[in-house]
């Protein structure tokens, strides 16, 4: 799947940086639920959003996301009691800093998803593809690597 | 639309969902402790006391809330809101039962009561004001109790205390737009 | 200007401090000295040129200042708020610097080319800087000074900025950045870049691509920004140093609003107050999360 | 060079039925590094594991990717067959294609290449990952236990008896807690202290247990097995070793007015004082704040009483006294804090969402007293030797009233949840009173009975049909003075009619809230807790009295309301926990911990700021010589939890989270998009 | 201070007594009362039993106006338009979508921005300058403090005492120099939305809350609603038993017992406008009633 505009239609390539514990967790419930949900993402487990560093987003772009979610505990809900909330203010300065520079909003999506949230991840993945399928491929990233 | 969604925003179909649609108050929280009937004033005279209303609109029951006019005998003192332990407000509750079942059939209110209501409103709409003789008087043509209190006027008015003319809002066609404007809200809503 | 010569003169004369730092005349306008005796402690200028940000001095991995014995430094406000996240951040400890703060109105756009103090000359960030004097300082010197009213350039650029589309603004920063020859001036005048190594040389993973292309350099200067959401102090040397003349005072600038505006900070001169990222309020706003 | 077996569940049609997983197979097999990939029907099944084992062998592995179901699922079992074949079993990780992929998607095609996606991204990963190795930490085999109501007792009792030491402390002058001020308990009617008085005795007596009464927790550092307490030792101003509990200076005391806490304000006591008579230890207690002399120096005066002094044969009173901080190392800690009950009517200890029953009249009507008044009342100890009389004019009440769910299933007043032990005692109390006042009328307003527990319902059947308690159900509107009685408004839902009493005595059964500075508590601790303040257990089921922080155990109405048989049965529970820890010679941990690399880290210590655990201490950097070259952060892995915070948080990158490194998730990343 | 005035339709008649009262002690406190220009009714006790939106909506042009003028704060002495519109103004905040049909169908501009202040508040901040200004300070006057319903109710909306025990009109009556006394009907309900059109009910619940008052030794009855105040001095007579000879119980806004503490002539209060005689009241001030009251009618 190339996340490019094709014949049949543009599939955005999405990054999923989950934390273990409730979101993981979360679309393992959505999994057993069966819950179906555009297959878009790619999760990638961490143990806690205090363990998502802004880099990983960048990163992701940079290597031809199209989209980016980042996702963890309710607030009072973090295993580590709270990674979550020092994750809140980073991705808050990382969103609107991106979006200074040009990317847009849609592109990046945050969210809380607990344990047993199986149908909200589901709305959440579904909600990221609808809004970057909007935006369309980020070729204007992509791009970036030129003589690269 | 899957039948999950639906569960999550409900097309307002028995009583109880019209009533939360209406004021955002889930009637359902009632668990019947009856401590809103047992500081209600009117409970004394009423068939049906608040925790009846409240277990009345759960059970979807608007033909009994209709047959009865204990709704309408609700003073809106709020005694029951201050002391209902898990937040029901049934005032508010019977105020949208009793707007649900007006429009269903504008005379199940008693007439004194509807007379009152309707004289009130009628005021607001004509001058922005109320006037209170005319509302009296609108009052006593509409409940039909034309003489009560009749020894009471020449004292008010020894008084000062009623105005033959009402006050009126300079710009009442604006009142007149709000009314017209809720009206329609109710029909869309 | 004698005040801070005598202060100078007296730190040195009584031990209190082995070197001075501060600002003198040089061959292209004033720079920074480091005044070791009472000759070089009369040479001490402070006037509207001394725009360097002399903080950075204090970091142990400068050797070459390091040996000369303990520091004072003379310090604008806004070099004490950097001083302040150096003490902050444990790598200065108060108790081992002398802090000369000095009355400040504010310094020049360009301070090489001289001139007085105008609505015109003053630097932009100076404009909306609101601190006059420090309470961190162990002495200051100077006369109390009016601040120059003048409308923000950069706060009204960002704002156009904002109200762009998503599109233009990327079309706007590739512009800019794609001149960006990775010198990284920015970061060696930057008083709280201080690492033994920073993350841009890292190599395993390499967070951040070093030669000077498109992607490599978005990386570079977000990851900057965010490493400074909260601790920048608005020094201005950053954009000051870049000799591509790219406007990194807009992305400090719009960081620092954000900051702002949702977690209620401005970094400030009591190292004591911590800085907002890396501490937390139960109900910090969460309106963009799902 | 790495090679990789990559292992193709298809949980028979689970995965099968939507991922082609002979294809996910065969384009692993392509991928550099992978030297074995292969599918088969049932990967967790035995000869599934069989098949892992036989090619680490085989094939010489040096990492394992097993594409199926959930890690939370089977990690654990495909790590320990890695392990068995000779393998680090932190070498082997698991592609979640079920969950997240077979069972969420239809088209076999995206769900396909999402799988193969998904196991690229885990062997990209796994040729990045080190062996690793579990942490084995100490244990000190000693145990505090914070708190000495019931649940206290009983654990520590239970701990000591297994053999290990134990540090009770509790913060009034005596042990004993709420048990002690009860008049008898449901469902059995036995006298609480007779069955209390014999276990604090022998709290007293234990050789292995150290009792610290008049004592708070101050400060908590450390870990699991290896845990540092500093406890404070409130003044007394009475020398513990000198007192020999004779009470001469109780009763020289002349000051004797003061409302005593012991009997809810319904007694009094002097300023020296043992709260009640079998107070464990039997130690005198002064109150700094009411006593004449302390007040008068405290004004600059000269000594105004020296009675207390006087009447000391052995010169124990020592109004000199400081507070003391003596430090503790123990390996596991319980917390057995209790509860206090909701202030009615009064303020709640600065809690705002709080708001009291202005309606009740409790402050303003004397005669309105809360459960625990009535606990003392009953008592045969209590300020009227058992004989249930009115505050206002010691008269006997010919109708009292009970409330029930005062405070409590309330979320207007503030707290929703049921309080579980008002229902029995209630019961309890209609009871007493009906025994000890013949033909006097027991009320009880009500909403629901919960009396679900061995003998209970039986017990509040029993009040209704053979003890003539009066069960209304409904909640009372409001009360008042009027004369002599108090008006009762109430409602009878089930009659459908308003039902008003004429009261000679109203008994609120409030609700059960944690004590007062829980979370401070907590908050050393690490422990986490609701915003009620009750302690959160680890899982609500299945690890019920431990908590987030390993090595702290939870006990009583502490974690939620509970009764005596509960807390007893917790606190058992969490000594079997303690005993269980304390039977290891070293403790083995997931090596999921950071590291940080010294010879990068630029000592800003914002890991340490933003670490939830305290994880982080500074660390001297030294040359041959001796010279601090630099100070940095270092982690303490029996501390560290591995949440990551401080790897995001490191500016320079000189931190890493074992298990999950920067560069396995810029490789998981890379794999996926290039 | 300052504050926006909403005088409600009843103070231009049933209870001119309580507009005149509220004028006369404005000044001396030093409180300016601006009225809303072109103010509405607030739709009181009818337009909540018939349509939710015009119970908001009504109440809602008002504080619109009060915001036009530049106010931060609105007065509206009356208990009803009090709850109304502090009401409507809690409702809006906290329902982002009534707000939106609200603004909607309002078509004027209106940021929800004005508090809501009733009198008894407004008068319990002043407590000091009263107690300073209390020329006639009402000594041995014992006042039973009534705050019936719509004052202290639904707590979510008043918020300015606590909703079971409030403090505030004693504090005031305090500062008078009168002295309060405890009651237990000061929170029930007069009946006063029937006053006109069910009579029986509005006799049983004011003869209940009359019985208390005198019960507890209260001279006089001090009220902050019209509403109250016509029902229980209006229908006071009808209110008696049979038979029953007690003595009349003077029914007194609280800006009337303020006004006669700063020594304000009783007929600039309007007490002679009363069907109950307040000769048990204004006979503890300097002034005499110099109008006749007249018997209830």
């Amino acid at each position: 799947m190339e996340g490019t505009a094709t014949a049949t239609g543009f599939e955005p390539r999405i990054t999923a940086f989950v934390c273990n514990w409730c979101t993981y967790t979360g679309a393992d419930l959505a999994g057993t639920s069966r819950l179906q949900m555009a297959a878009n993402t790619r999760i990638v487990r961490l143990p806690c959003t205090g363990r998502i560093d802004p880099a990983f987003v960048i990163k992701a772009f940079e290597r031809g996301a199209d989209g980016v979610i980042v996702s963890g505990c309710h607030p009072a809900d973090c295993h580590y009691t709270a990674g979550n909330y020092h994750a809140r203010r980073r991705f808050a300065v990382l969103r609107e800093l991106l979006s200074f520079m040009g990317v847009d909003e849609r592109r990046v999506t945050f969210s809380w998803v607990s344990a047993s949230e199986g149908a909200k991840w589901r709305d959440v993945v579904n909600g990221a593809v609808e809004r970057v399928r909007e935006c369309g491929p980020f070729e204007s990233y992509r791009a970036l690597a030129g003589g690269v | 639309m899957s039948a999950h969604e639906d569960a999550h925003h409900p097309v307002p179909r028995t009583l109880a969902d019209k009533v939360r649609a209406a004021t955002g108050l889930n009637p359902a929280r009632c668990y019947q402790c009856g401590k809103c009937s047992a500081g209600c004033p009117m409970a004394a005279e009423t068939t049906l006391r608040p925790h009846d209303v409240m277990r009345l609109v759960n059970q979807d029951r608007p033909d009994r809330l209709m047959d009865d006019e204990s709704i309408w005998l609700c003073l809106g003192c709020e005694t029951c809101a201050a002391r209902c332990p898990n937040e029901c407000e049934p005032a508010r509750v019977t105020d949208a039962v009793r707007e649900i079942v007006a429009a269903a059939r504008p005379d199940a209110a008693p007439r004194a009561i509807r007379a009152f209501h309707a004289a009130f409103l009628d005021q607001i709409r004509k001058h922005g004001r109320l006037g209170e003789m005319g509302l009296i008087m609108g009052y006593k043509l509409r409940s039909g109790h034309l003489f009560a209190d009749a020894a009471a006027a020449p004292g008010m008015m020894s008084r000062g205390k009623l105005a033959f003319v009402a006050d009126k809002v300079e710009d009442v066609e604006d009142v007149r737009r709000i009314f017209a404007g809720c009206a329609a809200h109710g029909e869309e809503g | 200007m004698t005040e801070l010569r005598e202060l100078a003169k007296k730190l040195l004369a009584e031990g209190a401090a082995k070197v001075v730092i501060g600002w003198e005349e040089g061959p292209r306008g004033v720079r920074p000295a480091f005044a070791t005796d009472a000759a070089a402690a009369d040479r001490l200028v402070f006037d509207a040129r001394c725009a360097h940000d002399l903080a950075p001095y204090l970091d142990r991995r400068r050797v070459h200042v390091a040996k000369l014995g303990r520091p004072a430094v003379v310090v604008k406000p806004c070099d004490a708020r950097a001083v302040a996240g150096l003490i902050r951040e444990t790598q200065v400890k108060r108790e081992d610097v002398v802090l000369v703060g000095v009355r400040c109105g504010g310094v020049l756009a360009d301070p090489e080319a001289g001139g007085t103090l105008s609505a015109d000359t003053i630097a932009d960030r100076c404009r909306t800087c609101d601190s006059r004097e420090t309470a961190l300082a162990d002495h200051v010197v100077g006369t109390p000074v009016e601040p120059l009213a003048a409308p923000s350039r950069r706060d009204a650029r960002v704002a156009e900025l904002d109200a762009m589309t998503p599109a233009q603004r990327w079309a706007f920063w590739q512009g800019e950045l794609a001149r960006c020859t990775r010198c990284n001036a920015c970061r060696q005048v930057c008083p709280l870049c201080y690492c033994d190594r920073c993350m841009a040389d890292k190599t395993q993973p390499q967070w951040i691509e070093s030669s000077p292309h498109g992607r490599g350099n978005l990386s570079w200067h977000l990851l900057r920004a965010i490493h400074l959401a909260g601790r920048c102090v608005d020094c201005g040397e950053c954009e000051r140093a870049c000799p591509s003349g790219i406007p990194l005072g807009l992305i400090t600038r719009k960081v620092a609003s954000v900051v702002a505006d949702r977690f209620g900070h401005k970094p400030g001169d009591d190292p004591a107050v911590p800085s907002p990222i890396g501490t937390w309020r139960s109900d910090d706003p969460q309106e963009f999360i799902l | 060079m790495a090679r990789i077996g990559v292992f193709v569940c298809h949980c028979g049609e689970n995965i099968g039925r939507t991922v082609d997983c002979h294809a996910v197979a065969e384009a692993l097999g392509q991928v550099p590094g992978v030297a074995h990939a292969v599918d088969y029907k049932y990967m967790c099944s035995d000869p599934g594991q069989q098949l892992i084992k036989a090619a680490i062998a085989e094939k010489q592995l040096t990492g394992v990717v097993v594409a199926a179901c959930s890690p939370h699922m089977h990690e654990k079992t495909f790590r320990r067959a890695a392990s068995s074949a000779g393998l680090n079993p932190f070498t082997c990780e698991m592609a979640n294609v079920r969950e997240h992929c077979s069972w969420i998607h239809e088209d076999r095609a995206s769900a396909t290449a999402k799988a193969i996606d998904l196991s690229r991204m885990m062997v990209e990963k796994v040729k990045r990952n080190v062996p690793l190795s579990t942490i084995r930490i100490p244990v000190t085999r000693r145990a505090l236990v914070i708190g000495g109501g019931i649940a206290g007792i009983q654990a520590a009792l239970d701990i000591a008896d297994g053999g290990a030491e134990v540090v009770l402390v509790e913060k009034a002058p005596s042990i004993g807690g709420h048990m002690s001020q009860l008049s008898e308990t449901f469902p059995t009617l036995d006298c609480s202290q007779c069955i209390l008085t014999p276990r604090m005795v022998e709290v007293y007596q234990h050789p292995r247990i150290r009792l610290m009464s008049w004592s708070e927790v101050e400060s908590v550092e450390g870990y699991i097995g290896n845990f540092k307490v500093t406890i404070r030792k409130k003044a007394r101003g009475v020398d513990e070793d000198k007192c020999n509990g004779c009470g001469a200076c109780t009763r020289a005391c002349p000051n004797k007015r003061i409302p005593s806490e012991f009997d809810c304000g319904l007694g009094k006591r002097p300023a020296i004082y043992v709260p009640f008579p079998q107070a464990v230890p039997n130690l005198p207690v002064v109150d700094r704040a009411r006593c004449t002399l302390l007040i008068a120096r405290s004004k600059g005066k000269k000594d105004a009483c020296m009675k207390c002094v006087e009447a000391c044969q052995r010169g124990a009173i020592d109004f000199e006294q400081k507070d003391r901080f003596v430090t503790e190392e123990v390996g596991a800690i319980v917390v057995a804090t209790g509860y206090q009950l909701y202030e009615i009517g009064r303020d709640q200890g600065g809690r705002k969402d709080l708001h009291g029953y202005g309606e009740y009249g409790y402050g303003t009507i004397p005669d309105v007293i809360d459960g625990m008044q009535f606990e003392r009342l009953a008592s045969a100890s209590g300020p009227t030797a058992g004989r249930i009389l009115r505050p206002s004019d010691g008269r006997e009440p010919r109708t009292i009233v009970f409330l029930q769910c005062v405070g409590s299933r309330d979320p207007a007043k503030g707290i929703e949840y049921c309080s579980k032990i008002c229902c029995m005692y209630v019961a309890k109390h209609a009871m007493l009173y009906r025994h000890k006042e013949n033909g006097g009328r027991a009320v009880v307003f009500y909403m629901d009975i919960r009396a679900a527990g061995k003998g209970y319902d039986e017990f509040t059947r029993r009040a209704i049909e053979e003890e003539g308690a009066e069960y209304v159900r409904g909640r009372v509107s409001r009360m008042y003075r009027d004369g002599d009685v108090i008006k009762v408004v109430g409602f009878d839902t089930l009659g459908g009619e308003p039902f008003g009493v004429d009261a000679d005595m109203v008994v609120l059964a409030t609700a059960m809230r944690p004590q007062p500075g829980i979370e401070s508590l907590a908050q050393k601790l690490s422990v986490s807790y609701d915003r009620h303040g009750f302690i959160n257990e680890a899982h609500p089921k299945l690890r019920p009295v431990e908590t987030n922080t390993a090595g702290v155990f939870v006990a009583g109405a502490c974690q939620a309301p509970r009764d005596i048989p509960d807390s007893v049965s917790m606190a058992s529970a969490t000594a079997s926990k303690v005993l269980g820890l304390f039977s290891n010679e070293m403790l083995e941990r997931e090596p999921t911990v950071a590291r940080v690399d010294a010879a990068i880290c630029a000592g800003c210590f914002h890991c340490e700021r933003v670490c939830p655990y305290g994880a982080v201490t500074h660390m001297e950097v030294k040359d041959r010589q001796g010279n601090v070259l630099k100070v940095v952060a270092d982690v303490n892995p029996g501390v560290c939890q591995g949440c990551g915070t401080c790897v995001a948080t490191c500016p320079s990158k000189s931190v890493e989270l074992q298990g999950f490194t920067d560069e396995q998730v810029w490789a998981q990343i890379q794999a996926f998009l290039g | 201070m300052k504050v926006a005035y909403f005088p409600g339709c009843s103070m231009h008649g049933t209870s001119r007594e309580y507009g005149e009262s509220l004028h006369a002690v404005a000044e001396p406190l030093g409180v300016e009362l601006d009225e809303v220009r072109d103010w509405n009714c607030c739709g009181a006790s009818s337009a909540h039993a018939s349509s939710r939106m015009l119970a908001v909506a009504l109440p809602a042009r008002s504080l619109a106006l009060a915001e036009a003028q530049g106010h931060e704060q609105l007065l509206a002495p009356c208990a009803a338009c009090y709850n109304r519109l502090a009401g409507a103004r809690h409702e809006i905040a906290e329902d982002a979508e009534l707000a939106g049909h609200v603004k909607r169908i309002l078509a004027r501009p209106f940021e929800n921005r004005v508090a809501v202040l009733n009198a008894v508040e407004v008068l319990r901040d002043l407590g000091e300058t009263i107690k300073a200004k209390a020329t006639s300070p009402l000594k041995g006057l014992k006042v039973a403090c009534y705050y019936g319903c719509l004052l202290v109710r639904p707590a979510a909306v008043t918020r300015f005492d606590d909703p079971e025990d409030p403090s505030s009109m004693e504090a005031v009556v305090k500062a008078c120099g009168a002295e309060p006394v405890a009651w237990r009907m000061r929170l029930e309900c007069c009946g006063g939305g029937f006053s006109l059109s069910r009579k029986p009910s509005v006799v049983r619940l004011g003869r209940a809350i009359l019985e208390d008052a005198r019960k507890a030794g209260a001279d006089a009855i001090a009220v902050a609603c019209p509403m109250c105040h016509s029902n229980l001095d209006f229908r006071q007579k009808a209110m008696a038993r049979d038979g029953e000879d007690k003595p009349p119980m003077p029914i007194v806004f609280i800006t009337q017992v303020v006004g006669l503490a700063l020594g304000i002539a009783p007929e600039k209060l309007g007490m002679q406008r009363h069907f109950v005689s307040t000769k048990r009241v204004t006979s503890r001030g300097n002034g005499e009633a110099t109008a006749p009251a007249a018997e209830v009618g």
